[in-house]
């Protein structure tokens, strides 16, 4: 099978092989209120991404057992279509999977205020129907439209991107090839307000300082993210009042 | 009975008084189907992808396609599997998990469709021949279930197979990628018993008010190339000719419907 | 591996392979009550096809989440033996075995009164021992008569046979080489007296009048059918009476 | 209590009364099988087989031989694999899905008497030293529970084994299909502690009465090829040498019964 | 892969490969009370097995639908390490150790008094680091050990050894190679005092006087390895007295 | 709330009060580790294998190898498998069974080290390109659950590399076994926020009183090549700089005491 290749420089003259520059995001749709059965959801194109998050709740939990007295339940499933990669993948959870799931719901839950629904549970869906890099950030941040969407409570937005590392230097929002063949990859949840970090994870190597360097560019990166999504959720209600 | 079970009841109480009428809760007539939007190719990554909305119905079809072994007893012929996922997004009563017999009847619907009719010429598909030869996944990503999805989906994975390319060059075979070649376009028509009625294309409410279902999948020649009954009732054997005359017709005018999607895209 | 060729010719003079006519059935061996723990059963030969069919309840359902408040609840388990076919068959369900099971259900479900036993189950489990063609209709048909025999309440026995086209010719009880290479097969099961189908599936190719020519004979098919079933139930009590 | 437990422990104690006068339920001497029934190859299908019947316990064994790889500390010997299903048909105690640990247990203690005993010639079962040899798959399906469905089931095993035919000709391996080479006949008696007192092939009830079980399969020569105690009972020492030598004798009478039905059955 | 072969033979001189007489049993050292979160726990080293047994209960059972009304239930988990044994096996029970963990329960299940705890559990693990011969006994001896540091009520100690042939000899203790390409195996639980045998397994082949030989050994073997468990929960005792 | 979440909730209060006052439940500054023990080699069967306690959190790493194929996309690579196995034996709130998302985010994060400092030569694992090359099958055992899992497989898990050894005899390659080449040594230190104060290696109770941990793994070079935050609660961008930094710090100290470690082992 032919397999991508390591190009022999990422960034020339400046610009990175699709054009942009070190600090700029790639092209990003977001629509809210596409799916008719779940009570929220928002369909995001983000690169090659396209990805829909839909949200169910707060409802009653099955099985009963997994029930909290005092707060609602989180539940976060992030799943990939067979067809969204290069190479067929098997339906259902795998290891990659199952750890974003986790992380992202990690993201999430700082923001919800579950303790206002007892006993229920409320359910994030995470489609990708095709991957390009970033996914886990675009399902966070589409999730997070969702919820609000589905008019869950929540203290805040998230808001999430990659920042990583190519030719030595530290660029923001990797694309599929920079991510398979740079130096560093470090996707990062930020409640862009307060400033505080909900999901950080890095492979790769970054000095300290390029690290510091890095999570400057996800913060302006998550800020950018921050206003696309709440222009999209204000255009949804645009679109009721006007409906 | 929980007061979702009276609602329920009141509703089915409703939509079977208004068939009695000769109607149908969102006006439609019995053979009359709900707006069908055809997307060819949403996903390039695929070898070949559709989405088709009945409704908001909504059902994503992929293809991909890798190199394997045939069966042992058609060493020259490629294989096509089908599988289809009621992923939790798609309605409250999917739970996730491996396929459970609705999803697993649903797939296999759709591949008797695409098998019988020799949609796909699996002759084409041999490499080498005992050997390698093409294998077909066709999957299907149910993503708002608002009822009937085997009509959605079936047609959703023939729309996909129609957008296919063979990706010659990315598993390195000496030729350019090519179309797949498609002999025939099968067209699953399902229709739903409410008195004594059979309306097809039933949404979700009306879909859960009746008790049985019939499947019945049409080739381009207008011949019989599939069947389910699907569902507990019981449907009286005098009433078959009639559903099948309305099958070939409504197979007949969904397929004028994906060929146009098909001339748009390619204009495109 | 030697593999079973397509013959030439399914019909020959009139007369299929196996020396039968278009329209008659394999020979049929049937006895029910042969089982000693299940409350029903019947065991059929019906050309090389055996199979046991038992019955279990009305019992307790477990798990006790899958009661109904106002009926019994049918299961139904078509499972086939791993040495019941040519090349062996780990042993468990198939995609092909959970479907078989779900439609075998739904042909049953409409002669049963499920209301009389509110919150238990009805079991009925069916084992394919040797298969040769048309399992689920010889499944159906043994189930039927192991229903009755485990007392059961019933409006009606349910009859199955398959139709099938070989050499362009409308054809009754496919056999396996007919199965494997013919160009049609319908299972089907009715209601003999009311004329009323549970059971349809379809491969394979029919126009509308093949259609209607296999009905009509899926029709004559099921009445014999029954008739085997009634005498099975009636020498079943006689030899109750006599013991 | 539940009136089931309640009944069950009334039957408990007329059993224990009964073998405290040395009577069982059945009539049956302490040392003495039910009847036993062999069927020899009713799955013509099947490479070999044979269902055996010990009173009402009904089982079915099906032998199926396939081509496969050998494992790499034997390369030039064949492969056994015996595996039981407990199908909810035969008891209304077993339930659908995997082997649970009954089955597993089962299964294992059939192996391992074939196995030990060297019933089976594994040498003679290479195709290609270190690349093909027949794996021969030992299937038992148990049909109907009333109790020691390990006897039974070595029965059916063994007596399917003697009833199998190496499939030569269907794998294109240029030689008539052959008996499989069977070197011993391992004889599995299973008795059962109730008031210090070991029954042989328990029914059901007695089985259920018991605490213990023990198993002593025996050769053809009356040595031990593989012993199995079950269940949370203790066995005083002392009492051993006793039950082997009535598995010994048992063992020669079920060997009998065992060589006669091959004999009917090759006659016929 | 390089494979150990059968030695041509294993008794010389009336020593055996490793310079054990046949009736010795191989060191053992044992140590109870080794783990911090379990209730009660044993470390065995026996030849080059290393095995832990830990006990927790009696403790609430999930899920719930197992619990009994008048007594406790006994759980035994008997697991081996994945880099146990020469060959990476796959991690997760498999059939042997399914086999195994049942008639280790039933070995020791006798000489608890289950009674005292109704609607609760008693859970024993063993996990098997390091495999030679003999696990399963040496697993229930541990188990044992583990019961009693964790102050279940015990009417008395189980302990366990193998006995086996090599040579067309009775031997006591087999380790690797004799278990491998000896003649016979047979791993025997008992209570000592009593005489009673809570485990037997035979595998191979055995004249029924070689049995009696074998299970007199047996029945010696046991009584040593009871002395060992004896004196490793005194040393425990007298450990935490002198703390 | 039952009274054991009562009894967690005053232990929380109570370490809440102690951190406040710049004090731990057991006495540690708040960049201490617990006494770190590193055995050696304890599985003479495994290629190699390390057993780590942090005080009495206790973890055991084993090394397989075995020959396979590559992947295609790296066919001159050896392959790295990670696996992490809570088993019930090391805590109550552990449970048999497949691994949860717990155990695969542990063996994840373990594996990222490994992999992102280029710790394994994967070049030097190729037998012959795109079709033989080494798996690395690092197994970690959790046998006493007391905190900080992270920290503790991580150390037993290259302080396993360190010890193993290429089986080239025992797989028939004309190559004395030889040490693994190990390139780098990542360091994870995992530091969990009480009251706004990162705390290093937190035991149980820590672990459980506080929302979210932060590790952070450390090359040789004193680069970060792995970093992962857990648990629902927030990290206020600033603080970052300073965790890395004590991260650096004690990076660098646990270095030294593996290195001792294992300087010990090869002298004795």
């Amino acid at each position: 099978m032919e397999i991508d290749e390591k190009p022999e420089r990422f960034i020339v003259d400046g610009l990175r092989l699709d054009g942009r520059k070190k600090d700029e995001i790639r092209p990003i749709k977001m629509e809210a209120g596409v799916m008719n059965r779940a009570d929220g959801s928002c369909y995001i194109e983000w690169g090659n991404n396209k990805i829909i998050a839909a949200v169910y709740g707060p409802r009653e939990v099955h099985p009963r057992h997994l029930q909290e007295t005092y707060r609602a339940i989180l539940r976060y499933r992030y799943n990939m279509a067979s067809f969204a990669v290069d190479e067929r993948r098997r339906p259902g959870p795998d290891r990659r999977s199952i750890e974003i799931s986790k992380v992202s719901r990690e993201a999430i839950e700082p923001v919800l205020m579950l303790e206002q629904y007892p006993r229920s549970s409320i359910d994030v869906f995470v489609e990708v129907l095709q991957a390009d890099a970033g996914t886990r950030a675009a399902g966070i941040t589409a999730a997070s439209v969702a919820l609000a969407d589905a008019g869950i409570p929540m203290r805040n937005l998230v808001s999430a991107i990659s920042v990583g590392k190519v030719d030595g230097e530290v660029v923001l929002d990797l694309n599929k090839i920079e991510d398979n063949f740079g130096d560093a990859d470090m996707p990062v949840a930020m409640i862009v307000e307060s400033g505080e970090v909900t999901l950080l994870q890095m492979d790769g190597i970054f000095t300290k300082n390029e690290f510091i360097e890095a999570m400057e560019l996800a913060k302006r990166g998550c800020s950018q993210i921050y206003d696309i999504q709440r222009d999209c959720l204000i255009s949804k209600y645009k679109k009721l009042d006007s409906d | 009975m929980s007061s979702e079970d009276i609602l329920s009841e009141i509703r089915r109480d409703y939509i079977y008084r208004l068939v009695r009428n000769g109607e149908r809760i969102d006006g439609r007539k019995f053979d009359e189907y709900r707006e069908i939007n055809i997307e060819i190719g949403p996903i390039e990554r695929a070898e070949g992808s559709a989405r088709v909305k009945l409704g908001t119905t909504d059902v994503l079809a992929g293809v991909k396609m890798q190199i394997g072994e045939p069966f042992p007893d058609t060493p020259d012929q490629g294989v096509i599997i089908t599988n289809a996922e009621l992923i939790p997004l798609a309605s409250p009563t999917f739970e996730p998990g491996p396929p459970d017999e609705n999803a697993i009847e649903l797939a296999r619907i759709v591949d008797r469709g695409i098998r019988s009719s020799n949609a796909i010429d699996l002759d084409k598909l041999c490499i080498d021949p005992g050997k390698e030869v093409w294998m077909v996944f066709i999957d299907l990503h149910i993503l708002d279930h608002n009822g009937n999805l085997v009509d959605a989906s079936s047609l959703a994975a023939i729309a996909a197979l129609f957008n296919t390319k063979i990706p010659n060059t990315k598993f390195g075979i000496d030729k350019d990628d090519e179309r797949l070649a498609i002999n025939d376009i099968p067209i699953a028509t399902t229709s739903t018993e409410i008195d004594n009625n059979f309306i097809f294309d039933p949404c979700l409410d009306e879909e859960n008010a009746a008790n049985v279902a019939l499947t019945v999948i049409i080739t381009s020649k207008g011949e019989l190339c599939g069947m389910q009954k699907s569902g507990i009732g019981r449907i009286p054997v005098e009433t078959l000719p009639n559903i099948i005359d309305s099958s070939i017709n409504m197979g007949e005018k969904i397929r004028k419907i994906l060929l146009k999607a098909l001339e748009n895209n390619i204009t495109v």
